[in-house]
């Protein structure tokens, strides 16, 4: 039985690392980030993830090891402690000091990553978020929201590259969550107020827009695009909608 | 001397491995080759049908049958060759795409239809699938052949372009997505089969006419219902309203012009229902109940009460650009109490000119924005 | 399966009983605090609060507060009572005071509900309306709780029995005053 | 039998009735989430497929294709119906009423009645909740978080509907449930222990459920305000968590309730709670798991004082982190940081305790018993939830993991790995004293090794899944082209999880063969210091502390934790 357990605990930090070592490599893994703050959030994850790898190790390895230790046949009597404060002064010192500098290293990201809100920077775009749809509305030519040039799109979220995006969500009805993967970047929509949020995509590419707070049954499927595009192709997208607001629209016989 | 009382029994631990890794093997295995599907679907006839032939179950079967033959079966969908599409140069078997990818045929759209669409719309379109409860407005129900959101005037059926717009866009405000996510080609699928089910659907209300009027049915009859609804599709695509030219500008004159348009009883009348402030709270489109509750007076062509948009939410269901609004208020909506402007005659002259419907497109538009009348 | 025995003999000098009614008040102080807090949220935080708009009548709610005072006074006399081992009588009748001017009070608070119904003011009016009858029905719902409560110890102190059932009543009464208290100058004053 | 008697026997005022009434009742609720859970996995491996066994009978027109509503509803049941009535009830119902006055030498709870309301008022909590399958729009459908406004608004989903009402009518009363027993609890453990029975004399277990339900008294009843307000919202049409200008499936709620409220306030009143309820569900696990470590390893817990301190600290800290849940909800960045701070130093006392139960196995002379072996799978499991939490505590990283099926791996390691393999280990050891019959050994060994491992199975690689991005709560994540690749892993997990469930039938085997066997004395057969063995009949007075193993100076390994109590004496004291 012994044998079987230091077995089981092998067999489950090795599994546990391989699937953490594949991951990568497979895609089970966070997807090639492509804004400015992405690098550094995925920097304080790699730094955790190195931390809890050390610490699982340690420990599932110690109890592998204490369990076949402790079952040793030639063991007539345990030992008999109640415990030493000494050492329990040192782990919780040690860990309380672990844990703070995690906790401390979160700080500044976690500035940058909110510094947009509620500072009434000008927004790019407005997201409207309803069961169970994305739109986009854009100020149009005069910049200016909830004007008669204002245009509005479903599904595609189009921004230009290799600059600073502020956008500004809201909801119509209840709450939705405003998740793209590879931006790094998440925020519930919440009705009744307009939140903003911010992000700088350094690389051109579509990338998938998820709905994460649970909106009602069409909720899984509440699916959108952000599309970064260069600053001219954004500059002609933003003219072509605009020209379609003001004629027939593509009209397809 | 200590002894346990419990002393730890060996397990027998390769047999323990040994079971583990045959039920592990074993999992794998059928795991493997497991590829579970959905099961087969069957079309039933409408609940208007049912009540209808009541007492005459052998014409059930028949109208039953005869839509087998002229249908298929959602997991064979497929058209019986028309005569007409011949004449028309059309085959709906085999639509050309107009996106260039391989187009997927109606067996596959089928299959995205059930996978999309069917738990709101239902097997046959009827807007009566299991998720379809409580939403407000309901599904759609296509078996009627009418489409609210089309650009298209005379009440006519929708042209592929019309649905494939309802697919790109959603209908805001409702619970209606846009189907983006869905490859271009895989739309057009997807808006021929909806097609086929309002066909379909047509065709069964159809011929249980045709079997109360003439108390039989011929294979000519069934054939003539077939004609009938077909040629209503086929005069689609010369209905497009079309407005040349950049919409006029939503300038401060206009938008006052669309306001006195908006509330004339005698032009636009349109604040009789949609209210005066827009609001959808309109004299005509409420009622009194019998509950002393304020109702609303009108319903549409499905038999639900239908209220007046507010048009201060600024969200218009059958698209929100100028153009769409122009339709709207050219063409009204099929099946509902709104009416087309751009066809009503006084006096032997069009009621409202091309302009004064761009006047109350930009008025309708400024409700809901910041420089509002 | 309690042949093991163990012979519960409460060694500590918490009576259990007490310390009971101390948890629920507990538990009851941390639930009107959530009700509160919430109203204060909303007041300080929502766009669309919305005000009693006149319909309350202070002088009303005043006389309210004076008979939820007596209750709390009545039964704390009870409670004296017991301490200076005074007779039934004289306890039974404090609490039978309890009881009556708990009873006044919820017909007061009845009258102010119909008064604001007859003025057109429902829960949907706006949200001060809102919490004014969630806030106060939940507190009147524990008023009830306390004349039933109280009426109970009435009945044994009558006999002269269960001495703790009244101090325990007591106990309850001065947490809804506080309670009520708060709520009054909550939603009537500030 | 007498109507009287069998009467008795339903709503009985013995404390160990009760325990066995909420054992079974939670169990038979435990294979009813599984089955939820079960289908919920079905659809995530093969979506739009036919369902097994339910798709037939709720679909019959959509080729027995489970539709996407009701799978919102099956996820909403199986969280509520798993935290609110299995966990909670099995760790401090079952357990608490099986142990607690038994280990502190109680003859009977402080309230026995109320203990009894306790339980009867669960019943009429799960039927409502089950209630909800059968009404029109069909039960909640808004998350066992009921997020307002979807759940406050009676339009904002098919289940929103009387599914959603009786679902918040369900929560309020297994509410006052947990609240009478957690009340009773507390009392029973302060004013009930045996003479001598110091607090710091307690078993850990004891510690456990005192601080669970201490947690439970303080801030259960802010969920009852919450819910309660949530109730007017859809009963009364106020509009406490609902904004204005909301436009929800088609009805104009400005028209029609009070609006003007505040999403976020119901975020905060629920998870004020849920947080701490998190804690309820694995403090009396750690207790549980620190007895049986001790018993079996025949060695002291080490460091006792500390690991009270440890459920003390986690049991106070509870009430400050619940904000973290909140980090992407639109709560201020300031608040955000501020929980930030509270959710890694609760992590401390957490990390203290593993470290406790590793040095207990230090030189320990293990026993690997059945109940040892769940007891060992809980740290090993526990470790990796607790691990994994670290990610959700750091804000930006918590960004991205939010709503993801990180989330769904850490809490699943947490509350299945952690306490449902607790209450296996409190079962096989505790069996004997419960019931009087004793549980197979190989089969409980065979159990635990498949569970084990399955349960790896099934809860590794959701974390690769939420770092792929997957959400939680889909129906159909292949939605998403960037999800295609993971259809093999969730094909791999859906297999695992009915492997997981289908093992447990070991455990019924078990449960079977031991009802088979005669009723007998089993004395204490895993020669346990604490009180709770005790055999004889007259009143304990307890001499240790509950952990008096391998003590150099003895005899024997083990030294019960008290004497009888001689007969005068018993004669001679005032009885109450």
């Amino acid at each position: 039985m012994r044998t079987l357990i230091a077995l089981l605990f092998g067999a489950l930090i090795a599994a546990v690392l391989w699937s953490f070592v594949v991951a990568p490599g497979r895609g089970w893994w966070m997807p090639a980030s492509v804004s400015t703050y992405g690098g550094d959030i995925d920097k304080l994850f790699n730094t955790i993830t190195v931390v809890l790898a050390v610490a699982f190790v340690g420990t599932i390895g110690g109890l592998a090891w204490l369990v076949w230790r402790g079952t040793r046949t030639t063991t007539v009597r345990a030992l008999h402690t109640h415990g030493n404060a000494r050492l329990e002064g040192a782990w919780t010192f040690v860990t309380g000091g672990l844990l703070l500098t995690l906790a401390l290293m979160q700080l500044s990201v976690w500035r940058a990553i909110q510094a947009e809100r509620g500072s009434g920077g000008k927004p790019l775009v407005r997201v409207l978020a309803a069961q169970f749809d994305w739109r986009f509305r854009y100020p149009g030519v005069d910049g200016m929201f909830d004007t008669a040039d204002d245009f509005e799109t479903p599904y595609r979220l189009v921004v230009p590259v290799d600059e600073r995006v502020v956008i500004e969500l809201r909801s119509r009805d209840v709450i939705h969550g405003f998740f793209v993967p590879a931006l790094r970047l998440k925020q519930d929509v919440l009705p009744g107020s307009a939140l903003t949020a911010w992000f700088e995509a350094h690389t051109p590419g579509e990338y998938d827009l998820i709905c994460t707070q649970l909106c009602g049954s069409g909720h899984y499927r509440m699916a959108g695009k952000v599309q970064v595009v260069s600053r001219a192709d954004f500059d002609a997208w933003n003219e072509r909608m605009q020209r379609e607001w003001r004629t027939n629209g593509q009209e397809r016989p | 001397m200590f002894r346990p009382t419990i002393r730890e029994r060996r397990a027998r631990t390769p047999a323990l491995q040994r079971a583990t890794a045959a039920a592990a093997a074993l999992c794998l295995c059928v795991a493997c080759g497991f590829e579970p599907g959905p099961a087969p679907l069957e079309f039933s006839l409408s609940g208007a049908t049912q009540s209808a032939l009541e007492d005459a179950p052998a014409v059930r079967d028949q109208i039953a049958r005869e839509l087998t033959t002229l249908f298929g079966t959602p997991s064979q969908p497929a058209y019986a060759p028309h005569p007409a599409w011949d004449a028309a140069g059309v085959d709906l078997n085999q639509p050309d795409a107009s996106a260039g990818a391989p187009y997927p045929g109606l067996a596959a759209a089928a299959e995205t239809y059930r996978r999309e669409c069917l738990h709101c719309h239902g097997v046959e379109g009827g807007g009566d699938g299991p998720s379809a409860f409580g939403l407000t407005p309901a599904p759609r129900d296509v078996r009627l052949g009418i489409f609210k959101y089309t650009a298209l005037k005379d009440q006519s059926r929708p042209r592929r372009a019309d649905i494939l717009h309802t697919l790109e866009q959603g209908i805001a405000g409702t619970s209606m997505p846009n189907f983006q996510r869905l490859a271009p080609a895989v739309r057009e699928s997807l808006a021929d089969y909806v097609r086929y089910l309002a066909i379909r659907g047509e065709v069964e209300s159809a011929l249980v006419l045709t079997w109360r009027e003439e108390e039989e049915l011929s294979p000519e009859a069934v054939g003539e219902a077939l004609t009938f609804v077909w040629s209503r599709w086929a005069k689609a695509p010369s209905k497009l309203v079309v407005y040349e030219g950049e919409v006029p500008a939503a300038s401060k004159e206009r938008i006052a012009r669309g306001d006195a348009l908006f509330h004339d009883p005698l032009k636009g009348n349109c604040a009789s229902c949609h209210g005066t402030s827009g609001a959808g709270d309109g004299p005509a489109a409420w009622k009194i109940g019998v509950d002393g509750q304020r109702e609303p007076a009108y319903s549409d062509a499905w038999g639900r009460p239908i209220r007046p948009r507010d048009l201060r939410e600024g969200l218009f269901h059958g698209g929100s650009r100028p153009i769409d609004i122009y339709r709207r208020i050219y063409a009204g909506i099929p099946g509902g109490p709104m009416p087309a402007l751009g066809e009503t005659m006084k006096d032997g002259e069009p009621l409202l000119s091309s302009e004064e419907m761009w006047c109350l497109v930009h008025y309708v538009r400024s409700l809901s924005l910041r420089e509002g009348p | 399966m309690t042949a093991h025995g163990a012979v519960a003999v409460p060694r500590s000098r918490l009576d259990p009983a007490r310390l009971g009614v101390w948890l629920l008040l507990v538990t009851e102080a941390m639930f009107f605090a959530g009700l509160i807090a919430a109203y204060l949220v909303l007041r300080e935080g929502s766009s669309n609060f919305g005000a009693p708009a006149g319909h309350l009548s202070l002088r009303l709610a005043a006389v309210a507060t004076l008979m939820l005072a007596c209750c709390s006074l009545c039964i704390s006399r009870a409670d004296v009572a017991l301490t200076r081992k005074r007779g039934p009588r004289i306890v039974a009748s404090w609490v039978l005071r309890t009881v009556l001017f708990g009873g006044l009070f919820l017909c007061l608070l009845a009258v102010e509900w119909r008064e604001c119904f007859k003025a057109g003011v429902t829960p949907r009016t706006n949200l001060y309306w809102s919490s004014f009858f969630v806030l106060t029905g939940v507190h009147g719902l524990h008023v009830f709780g306390g004349v039933l409560w109280a009426a109970w110890a009435w009945a044994s102190a009558r006999r002269g029995l269960n001495p703790v059932r009244t101090q325990l009543a007591a106990l309850y009464w001065h947490f809804v005053d506080v309670v009520w208290l708060v709520l009054f100058t909550l939603l009537y004053l500030v | 039998m007498s109507e009287s008697a069998s009467k008795a026997r339903w709503f009985s005022t013995d404390h160990e009735h009760i325990g066995r009434q909420y054992l079974f009742t939670s169990l038979a609720m435990l294979v009813l989430g599984g089955m939820m859970a079960l289908a919920i996995r079905w659809q995530l491996a093969w979506p739009w497929t036919e369902m097994p066994l339910i798709g037939r009978v709720l679909f019959p027109k959509t080729g027995h294709v489970i539709s996407p509503d009701f799978y919102t509803v099956l996820f909403t049941m199986h969280g509520t119906i798993m935290i609110f009535f299995v966990i909670i009830p099995l760790l401090v119902g079952a357990f608490g009423n099986l142990l607690v006055p038994a280990m502190i030498g109680a003859r009977e709870m402080a309230f026995p009645r109320l203990n009894m309301w306790s339980y009867w008022t669960m019943i009429p909590a799960i039927a409502c909740l089950l209630a909800g399958f059968f009404v029109e729009g069909g039960g909640a459908a808004s998350g066992w978080t009921g997020y307002a406004p979807l759940a406050s608004v009676t339009s904002g989903a098919q289940g929103s509907g009387t599914g959603q009402t009786l679902w918040l009518v369900a929560l309020l009363m297994s509410g006052v449930s947990s609240l009478l027993g957690a009340i009773t609890y507390v009392t029973t453990i302060a004013t009930h222990r045996a003479r001598g029975m110091t607090l710091m004399r307690m078993p850990l277990t004891v510690w456990g459920v005192f601080t669970a339900s201490a947690l439970q008294v303080v801030a259960l009843p802010m969920l009852t305000a919450g819910g309660l307000l949530q109730l007017a919202d859809r009963l009364l049409l106020t509009g406490f968590f609902t904004p204005q200008n909301l436009v929800i499936n088609g009805v104009a709620l400005d028209a029609v309730a009070a609006t003007g409220g505040s999403p976020l306030l119901w975020q905060h009143l629920f998870w004020f709670y849920s947080h701490p309820a998190v804690y309820v569900m694995v403090l009396p696990a750690m207790g549980i798991v620190s007895d049986v470590l001790s018993v079996h390893g025949r060695k002291p817990v080490f460091g006792y004082k500390p690991m009270v301190w440890a459920l003390c600290a986690i049991c106070v800290l509870g009430f400050l982190v619940w904000g973290h849940h909140m980090f992407v909800s639109g709560m201020s960045p300031a608040a955000g940081t501020a929980f930030m701070l509270s959710t890694f130093v609760i992590a401390l006392p957490s990390s203290i305790k593993t470290f406790n139960w590793l040095a207990t196995l230090h030189r320990a002379r293990i026993q690997l018993t059945a109940s040892m072996l769940f007891a060992l799978g809980f740290v090993a499991l526990f470790i990796i939830g607790g691990l994994s939490g670290l990610w959700m505590a750091a804000t930006p990283v918590d960004v991205y993991i939010n709503n993801t099926y990180v989330v769904v791996a850490h809490f699943h390691f947490i509350v299945f790995g952690g306490s449902v393999f607790a209450v296996f280990a409190g079962l096989y050891h505790w069996y004997p004293r419960f019931f009087g019959r004793a549980l197979d050994e190989r089969l409980g060994k065979l159990h635990f090794v498949g569970t084990f491992v399955l349960t790896n199975c099934v809860f590794l690689m959701m974390h690769q899944l939420g770092l792929a991005g997957m959400l939680r709560r889909t129906a159909d994540p292949y939605v998403y082209g960037m999800f295609e690749h993971l259809r093999p892993v969730n094909v791999f997990i859906t297999w695992s999880a009915i492997a997981l469930a289908a093992w447990q039938l070991v455990f019924v085997v078990n449960l079977l063969k031991a009802r088979a066997t005669p009723r007998r004395e089993h004395g204490n057969p895993w020669r346990a210091c604490s009180l709770e063995w005790r055999t004889a009949a007259s009143a304990p007075i307890v001499e240790h502390g509950p952990y008096e193993y391998s003590r150099p100076d003895a005899n024997s390994d083990w030294l019960p934790q008290a004497r009888d109590d001689t007969p005068e004496r018993v004669s001679s004291r005032p009885q109450s």
